[in-house]
């Protein structure tokens, strides 16, 4: 097993524990904040994939924007998550 | 030109021109019969006006929803049924997407 | 080699997005749902174009001997990001004015058209 | 120009869309001008379009070639982007611009100004753009973009009346559908790509070869263009969407999904149609018979005059899923019933839109002139309004399928096709346009019958002009349809029941 081989099954154990926290989590903030985190480490996996063209712009677009706008939405609504 | 005003269906033909003669003719007909008919009908007098049970109505207004209310009725469980199916729940529209999801998915690797 | 844990990664992704779909409640996780099954689906087309060993797709004078990993899902998954973000951007912003009509974010409240 | 007109067909909405808010800030009229001239160009490119396909068989039209004509040579790998345009493609295109050319003029009069007028003409403008592409594209993945435009275009159409609490929840449910239905469409797109390497709808064709992969990809296709198609019982936005979106720009939504169900074919008799069995064709008629009676007795059920019209409109999406699939079951045996069943459920698409549009616009003018759809409400409008009266009653009846109107010239292919697959089907279909009759006669009862009321407010010419044209197609589809079936509807229905091996030839050469 290589580095490569060894950071990639890394980054991708870690974006499916990324993933699952954004589902489970009930405060919204932390929900959107695990999704941010799933962006990013997503955007990782793209780049050790050989594509780091498109991991640029899921790092910028994909997980910085779309956490930014989840962010706005929060604000202007509620934190929790009704039971 | 006959291939304009008709259209094969297969086992026969479709052609709405003939039909709207035949429509005419059987509306002069009825025109014809109506006119035979006696004239007691008198404007203005109180056969106008409409009665329920004898008693003058004073709005005689039949709603839209009080049309086919014997259907209604009878239809009612179904009816509350499709209703509750339609629940606005978008969890359970979702479901049902997946539902068809995994038929169609059954249905095409069987 | 890593075989096929990306595309189990993707099945994961994927399928969490659409059980958060059935099973959540608030309209903005269900948001959140959607961007599950979006990055697992970018994730499935960034997997396929890649070639074991091979170079990225962005050099104009790109080093010779080496495979090249096929372009096309590249450029797939740049318009799929963008499109993505601009479906979340909408669904949130309706969410945020259902919240500003009816003061709640749960899908069982929100339910006015039915039946 | 006339080389090029397959892509400005496409192009000139798209970016005149963008332009519409900047020409906004110059002027009214100028705006309304600039989408009146976006909306007869589209028409003008598409009967261009249309004419060429209908006399001289398949347009390709490639992208970035040296000559726009240039196909690629014998078993090549076709690198570039295509619009195919086949018969089916031109017939959709012509419903589309058909409706475009009668939404628009009346939405300019329809829609008050400080309700976001140029918004709504700007995302109208772009829906046109999505779903020209969706019916022109030969490129898998280029579908996929133009479902997502359409998608969200649709959605910000239905809710961009932030002021109401409906319909931004109509607008967020169907929203949260259509992107889950788009990314399953990606990854079956992304899965054919796996296995062939090409995203070309004719070159994936040829290769496809049945192996599980393909089948997987199959059912997430059916799974995404159903939903989007709105067939029972995965259609549950759509009564929501078309009653809370403006009702003049609910024509565009009716389009929008005629175009997924356009899809829909194209996947199945095209990209499908070499390896396709019968169990899919039976699906698809089992889902067109459920969504026409559960849509007719949940109109029965109505209260709302728009929503009754919208889930009139999802019933007769059943019939167009009854008659093609029908065609569907008996594309291998390829018997004459089969492509009766299969042109009726295609006319049915352009007699579906006349008729639903016509009443969407009356849908809009009573509540322009009463400010509400609440049949408990409403009732003698027929005296002040007697044309809208007479419109409705015209297309009510087209719906209902009552001789000699549009709507059942296409009816009766419809059920003399499914009678030769199976009684039972001919027989749902009859009782439910008996139904629909009932829920229409009911619907124009309540709203038009009655002691008179004071109207005041007049509907706009443009509105009724746009009526009277549809009214007057219905009327020429109904009287005369031998003529428009001769020359659009059965080659349509030939494109796609025997016409696969035509269009990957056209493509592929050779």
């Amino acid at each position: 097993m290589t580095v490569w081989a060894a950071m990639l099954t890394a980054t991708l154990i870690m974006v499916v524990i990324a993933s699952v926290l954004a589902v489970v989590l009930r405060d919204l903030l932390a929900a959107v904040l695990a999704l941010g985190a799933q962006g990013l480490l997503l955007s990782l996996a793209f780049y050790l994939l050989q594509a780091p063209d498109v991991a640029i712009a899921q790092a910028g677009v994909g997980a910085a924007l779309t956490t930014a706008i989840f962010l706005l939405a929060i604000w202007k609504t509620r934190r929790k998550e009704e039971e | 030109m006959t291939e304009a005003i008709k259209i094969e269906t297969g086992q026969g033909y479709w052609a709405p021109l003939i039909f709207v003669v035949a429509l005419l003719g059987v509306l002069i007909l009825a025109v014809l019969i109506w006119s035979r008919g006696r004239r007691e009908y008198k404007r203005g007098t109180e056969q106008e006006l409409p009665f329920l049970s004898g008693e003058k109505v004073e709005n005689p207004r039949v709603g839209a929803l009080h049309l086919y209310w014997g259907l209604a009725e009878a239809l009612r469980p179904l009816l509350e049924r499709l209703r509750g199916w339609h629940s606005g729940n978008i969890n359970e529209y979702a479901g049902w997407f997946l539902v068809i999801l995994a038929v169609v998915v059954l249905l095409v690797l069987a | 080699m890593i075989g096929n844990l990306p595309f189990v990664v993707c099945v994961i992704l994927v399928a969490l997005g659409l059980w958060t779909l059935v099973a959540k409640r608030n309209l903005i996780k269900l948001v959140i749902g959607i961007g599950l099954i979006e990055s697992g689906v970018n994730l499935f087309l960034v997997s396929l174009g890649y070639v074991h060993g091979g170079i990225p797709p962005i050099y104009t004078y790109a080093p010779s001997g080496a495979p090249m990993v096929l372009p096309t899902p590249q450029a797939l998954t740049l318009t799929s990001i963008v499109i993505g973000v601009a479906t979340t951007a909408l669904m949130l912003a309706f969410a945020v004015v259902i919240y500003r009509h009816k003061g709640t974010l749960d899908a069982r409240k929100i339910r006015d058209l039915r039946g | 120009m006339s080389a090029h007109a397959p892509i400005l067909a496409i192009a000139v909405p798209l970016l005149g869309g963008f332009a519409t808010p900047l020409l906004a800030k110059l002027h009214k009229r100028i705006r309304d001008l600039w989408v009146l001239l976006i909306v007869l160009f589209v028409g003008v490119a598409v009967g261009y379009v249309a004419v060429h396909v209908f006399t001289q068989g398949i347009w390709v039209y490639v992208l970035g070639a040296r000559h726009p004509q240039e196909t690629v040579v014998s078993g090549g790998f076709p690198i570039r982007i295509m619009l195919v345009v086949d018969a089916m493609g031109a017939f959709m295109g012509v419903i589309t611009a058909l409706m475009a050319l009668v939404a628009f003029p009346a939405a300019l009069k329809y829609l008050p100004e400080e309700e976001g007028k140029t918004l709504a003409l700007t995302l109208g403008s772009l829906l046109l753009a999505g779903i020209m592409g969706m019916a022109y594209t030969g490129d898998l993945f280029n579908f996929f973009v133009f479902l997502e435009v359409t998608s969200i275009a649709a959605c910000a159409l239905i809710g961009f009346r932030t002021w109401t609490s409906r319909a931004p929840e109509a607008a967020f449910k169907t929203m949260l559908l259509f992107s889950v239905s788009g990314l399953l469409f990606l990854l079956a797109v992304a899965f054919l790509y796996g296995e062939y390497g090409a995203l070309n709808l004719a070159y994936v064709s040829v290769l496809l070869r049945g192996s599980a992969v393909d089948r997987l990809a199959l059912a997430l296709f059916l799974g995404a263009l159903l939903m989007k198609a709105a067939a029972a019982p995965v259609h549950f936005w759509a009564p929501d969407a078309y009653g809370e979106a403006p009702a003049v720009k609910a024509l565009l939504l009716v389009v929008n999904t005629q175009v997924s169900l356009y899809g829909l074919w194209r996947v199945l008799f095209t990209l499908y149609g070499g390896i396709l069995d019968t169990t899919v064709g039976w699906l698809v008629v089992a889902m067109g018979l459920l969504t026409m009676v559960v849509a007719a007795f949940m109109a029965l059920a109505q209260t709302d005059l728009g929503r009754l019209v919208a889930y009139g409109a999802v019933s007769q999406i059943g019939y167009m899923l009854l008659g093609v699939g029908v065609g569907l079951v008996t594309m291998s045996g390829r018997p004459d019933y089969g492509l009766v069943a299969m042109k009726g459920g295609i006319f049915h698409m352009l007699n579906d839109a006349l008729t639903v549009g016509l009443l969407f616009l009356c849908v809009a003018a009573v509540e322009l002139v009463k400010g509400t759809r609440d049949l408990r409400e409403l009732g003698g409008l027929g005296h002040g309004l007697p044309e809208v009266a007479l419109f409705f009653l015209v297309a009510s009846l087209a719906l209902a399928g009552i001789p000699p109107l549009n709507g059942f010239a296409s009816k009766i292919l419809i059920y003399e096709g499914s009678f030769r697959a199976s009684p039972i089907l001919a027989a749902v279909a009859v009782l439910t346009s008996i139904l629909l009759l009932a829920v229409f006669a009911r619907a124009f009862q309540g709203a038009f019958l009655g002691p008179r009321v004071n109207v005041e407010v007049r509907v706009p010419w443009p509105i009724l002009v746009s009526m009277g044209v549809l009214a007057v197609g219905i009327l020429i589809l109904g009287l005369v349809p031998g003529f428009f079936v001769e020359a659009m509807v059965t080659p349509a229905a030939k494109a796609l029941w025997l016409g696969r091996s035509l269009y990957l030839s056209a493509v592929l050469g050779g």
